[in-house]
């Protein structure tokens, strides 16, 4: 169970959002809404521990955690803006890296299992430059498979991906929860998930 | 006695408190200042193998003193800074570097003035001297840092980190330098050599060290004040100042 | 297991570095231009310097382990600004500081990778460059026995502020300034070596110190790094 | 008006100077800490050389001139990166490029701004960093004079390589590499100039080389900059 | 009138598109769409002359520009996915500078209420830094309004725009075309313009 307690943002001068308290139970997903700049992004770099949230607790099964704390960095797997991967490197290279740095330990045929899984199979041995935007989110999606956190934390996570890539995310998610996980998610789309799991939270 | 450091650590209490300690301090320096201005000129004897032109000491040797010794108090602040998370350690951080780089850049003009006459140069890559200047570009790193970062709570513990690497640093540059000198020749004029330095002269130093340190504390209080004010400017406590509400 | 603390670790020190090592050392075989570029840049500076003053064998001599030495000093400072920005730029940076490997552990691998690129080059290429400047064998041993204690300390003071200045306005010359009067130490004890022993005295001081320097490098700077890294990430 | 080739222009290219200039310097201004990272550079680089070298005397004035004139080029290509790199990153190169005015022209203002900004910051420090390296009275201002015709002739060809290696992988580096080689007659003539005075000899022969070579950059270095620019963009 | 006879596009080895020709009248706006990557960009520089089509010819009024033409660039406006605005300019100072880089002399108060035409009044005197993404945007749309050429070229141009910004978007190229200037523009999203005046290119 994650928790947030009276979080507050500031960037610069302006208070983007405060007194901001809420709970994600296992088996649930909090899609969290706003228009752009309304601090979403903030928010949930805040959740995964990477700024400090200029005020507020946020909590853990009830413990308190401060950025880059251990116990949440065990726990969670965030998916940002960007891709975390290098042009240099294969597809298959890349996930694999990804992989071993959240503390995973796939066999390459578990790699290779994962990047069929969503449909980049034929794609592996190529540098990741000549992927497109669609198909690197796509090795982002096999990445959140392979690593096993409890807690997804997922900024725009539909972005770029077509109608099929969208379908995957969402059977991904589905199934995350339903073996008792939690996802907080940013997104202007709704998300095609059993209804009953997701819970809302809008910044405006 | 149980003094409640988290109390006076809060900006809203120092602001007032800096600004009491600050005019004290101001006073203090002033008066010290006349002192020593008074025995360094007036009463200390011309000296018998540099004439008048000695008479630099007495800014050129504070100033040096204080450059080091504000780095010092700079790197004290900047661990707690980094260490307790606390908000007015880092601004009182901030507030010293540029006092201290003024203060490097005064020890570097009035020994560079000083060569001329004694040593028939501006410049010699002495250790002392070599070592200053490195300082100074320390300090300026620091502030350019600063400068450098829009968020302020992000570019305070940046600069927290460099002022701690350079602290390790600084002795170490301090005696390599030294040593480097003393490896490729003697020092050109060793100052450890001449006669020893008469009391008065020491007096007079020493009441102008301590005028320059209070100045010093002065200048820095107040500036803290300033950054406060300006980073506190959202904060309730900041409108409800006198000086806020009349403007 | 009560790991509550930001800095408390899981251990793997030894794989985060490894993982950083080779995933560095990976993406630098596969851009090799760049390898050689950094050698034709201190190939280059070292050759501008007789140009730009004086063909005089014994002049140059004497500032032979100087140049070198500065030469080595731009090279490293040159490739900085790139050790940390290109992982910050692609979401990586995210991605280890979210690891639960240590940081300053993964920092470490990449500081390795970071001198192997291009510290190393230059401790290899260093002896052809002394002889342009007439300097003779043992000279040459001790300006490479030098650099390859310095060199290291290059980059691990260098990993620091490539962090501090990540994402910050005016990146690359505020770079430079921060990290080059930390060079000073290195630069003095090095060049002081090759200076000392042409002057017919012993080097090991010099050495020693460079060795100790090296040593509390590795020990400090992997922290302030990661420390600084994650502070940007903020 | 049958304007139908690329080449072909409109006029303006005084406006297109003068508004290149004007807004460049209007961005420098504001970020005014880059500036004097600038300056703090090309001081610290001057600092390090008698401390790798010697803090003798003599030594130190017969390298002086080649220190001096070799920091300056290192302060010039450290800065050339961001010559049009922002620019590009935020989409004013193209606008720029598809302006009805000349692009040389805005190339020229830019260039003119990027010399005001780091050229002649380094020109006017120059005399201190000499007096610390103990050259004269007639050596220094042979040195400043030197600087000033010579530093705009950095900015000129360094335009050339700066949109030359624009997006493309291991820029600095690269750039420096490219833009090296072109600089050194720059440094011979600027260096042999301030070697001629001192040893007593005329220099007028060395400035008007650097003299006649800026010319002929500024004549044609805004071209190339501009067609370099081009190709950038496609 | 813009045309286009047998334009191909290649990126590396990879043909885009190929004999694609087309026409574009006064008074007309191109709608351009299809998937991600299939070269909307690409095309739509290629027109603006700011790189070289790997075959075909481009003619404007009849005659064969080439990249960078003199008529071209006195003929196009370019929106790009960057906005060129300077993070240490204000508003107004983007602004006066992009027209007068156009080639277009507005006087201060003509900036100011071009900026207010956008709703950025009040905005006018921050530096660009500090506004979001949309509102960057909107002073691309400014930059139309000023600089008065026949034919706009537009990547994406909704992007980051909220409701009331694609109103003012359609209100502005509504205005412009009825003038009888030409448009081109990429786009996922339909955009609300008088029908009769769309003419629509595929590239899937
Ligand atoms: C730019 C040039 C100079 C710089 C940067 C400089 C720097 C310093 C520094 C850092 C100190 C205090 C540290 C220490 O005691 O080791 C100092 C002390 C002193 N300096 Fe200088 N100095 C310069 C030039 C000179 C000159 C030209 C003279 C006189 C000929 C001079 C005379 C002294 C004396 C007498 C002391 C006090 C030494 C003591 O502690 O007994 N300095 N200087
Ligand atoms: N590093 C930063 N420094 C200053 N301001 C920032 C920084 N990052 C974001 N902001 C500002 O903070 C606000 C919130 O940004 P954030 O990215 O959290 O919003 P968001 O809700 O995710 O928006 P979007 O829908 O565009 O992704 C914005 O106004 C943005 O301009
Ligand atoms: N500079 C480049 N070098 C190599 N390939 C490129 C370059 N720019 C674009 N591409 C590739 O060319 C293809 C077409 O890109 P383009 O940006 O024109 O597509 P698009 O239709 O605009 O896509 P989107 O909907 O994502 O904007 C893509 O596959 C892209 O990866
Ligand atoms: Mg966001
Ligand atoms: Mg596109």
């Amino acid at each position: 169970m994650l928790e947030a307690q009276d979080l507050a943002a500031r960037r610069g001068t302006s208070q983007l959002y405060e007194g901001l308290s809420f709970s994600v139970r296992d088996g649930v997903a909090l899609v969290v809404t706003g228009a752009n700049g309304r601090g979403k992004t903030t928010l949930l770099r805040a959740l995964a521990g990477l700024s400090e949230p200029a005020a507020g607790t946020i909590r853990l099964d009830g413990e308190a955690v401060r950025p880059f704390a251990a116990i949440l960095r065990r726990a969670v797997a965030f998916a940002g803006h960007a891709a975390a991967l290098k042009d240099e490197l294969t597809a298959r290279e890349n996930l694999a890296s990804l992989a071993a740095l959240a503390g995973a330990d796939p066999s390459p045929a578990d790699i290779d299992a994962a990047l069929d899984r969503v449909a980049l199979g034929p794609k592996r041995s190529l540098p990741a430059r000549v992927l497109y935007q669609g198909q690197r989110r796509r090795i982002g999606l096999a990445r959140l498979a392979l690593v096993r956190r409890r807690l997804w934390i997922l900024d725009e996570p539909v972005t770029a991906l077509d109608a099929e890539g969208t379908a995957l995310l969402a059977g991904m998610l589905d199934a995350h929860l339903a073996g008792g996980g939690m996802a907080v998610a940013a997104t202007h789309a709704p998300l095609a998930v059993d209804r009953s799991r997701i819970a809302s939270l809008s910044l405006d | 006695m149980a003094i409640n450091w988290y109390h006076y650590a809060s900006p809203a209490t120092f602001h007032p408190l800096a600004g009491r300690l600050a005019a004290a301090f101001a006073w203090l320096a002033a008066a010290l200042t006349a002192a020593g201005l008074w025995i360094g000129f007036v009463v200390a004897p011309t000296d018998a193998t540099q004439g008048e032109a000695y008479r630099i000491i007495f800014i050129h040797v504070p100033t040096a003193w204080m450059a080091m010794f504000i780095y010092l108090v700079m790197a004290f602040w900047s661990a707690l800074a980094l260490g307790f998370n606390t908000r007015l350690s880092a601004m009182m951080a901030q507030s010293l570097a540029p006092t201290g780089a003024l203060m490097a850049l005064l020890a570097l003009w009035t020994g560079a003035f000083w060569g001329r006459p004694t040593w028939g140069t501006y410049w010699a890559w002495d250790a002392r001297m070599t070592s200053t200047l490195i300082l100074l570009f320390l300090y300026l790193g620091v502030i350019a840092l600063r400068n450098a970062i829009d968020d302020p709570r992000r570019a305070d513990k940046a600069c927290a980190v460099l002022t701690l690497v350079g602290a390790v640093n600084v002795p170490i540059i301090y005696f390599s330098v030294r040593w480097w000198n003393t490896l490729h020749q003697g020092a050109s004029v060793s100052l450890t050599s001449a006669p020893k330095m008469a009391t008065i002269m020491l007096t007079g130093m020493l009441v102008m060290t301590f005028a320059c340190w209070f100045w010093c504390i002065a200048v820095a209080l107040w500036r803290v004040q300033a950054i406060i004010l300006e980073r506190e400017r959202g904060a309730g406590w900041v409108a409800a100042l006198p000086a806020v509400r009349e403007t | 297991m009560g790991a509550r603390d930001s800095d408390d670790h899981d251990g793997g020190g030894t794989d985060a570095f490894a993982w950083a090592l080779r995933r560095d050392l990976a993406i630098a075989l596969r851009t090799r231009s760049e390898l050689a570029v950094q050698l034709l840049f201190y190939a280059i500076v070292v050759t501008l310097f007789p140009l730009a003053t004086t063909p005089e064998r014994n002049l140059l001599s004497t500032m032979g382990p100087g140049v070198l030495w500065v030469a080595a000093l731009l090279a490293a400072l040159l490739s900085l600004p790139r050790m940390f920005a290109l992982d910050q730029a692609d979401g990586s940076l995210e991605q280890m500081a979210l690891s639960p490997w240590p940081l300053p552990a993964i920092v470490s691998g990449k500081i390795a990778a970071h001198w192997l690129v291009t510290g190393l080059p230059v401790v290899l290429l260093s002896p052809i460059a002394a002889l342009q400047y007439g300097l003779d064998g043992t000279a040459i041993a001790v300006l490479v026995a030098g650099l390859a204690l310095g060199t290291p300390v290059l980059s691990l003071i260098g990993a620091i502020g490539a962090a501090l200045t990540l994402g910050v306005r005016g990146g690359g010359s505020l770079l430079a300034l921060l990290v080059l009067p930390l060079y000073v130490p290195v630069l003095i004890f090095g060049a002081g070596a090759v200076d000392a022993v042409r002057g017919g005295l012993a080097v090991d001081a010099n050495l020693s110190l460079l060795g100790a320097g090296l040593i509390v490098a590795a020990l400090g700077a992997p922290f302030a790094a990661a420390a600084a890294v994650r502070i940007a990430l903020d």
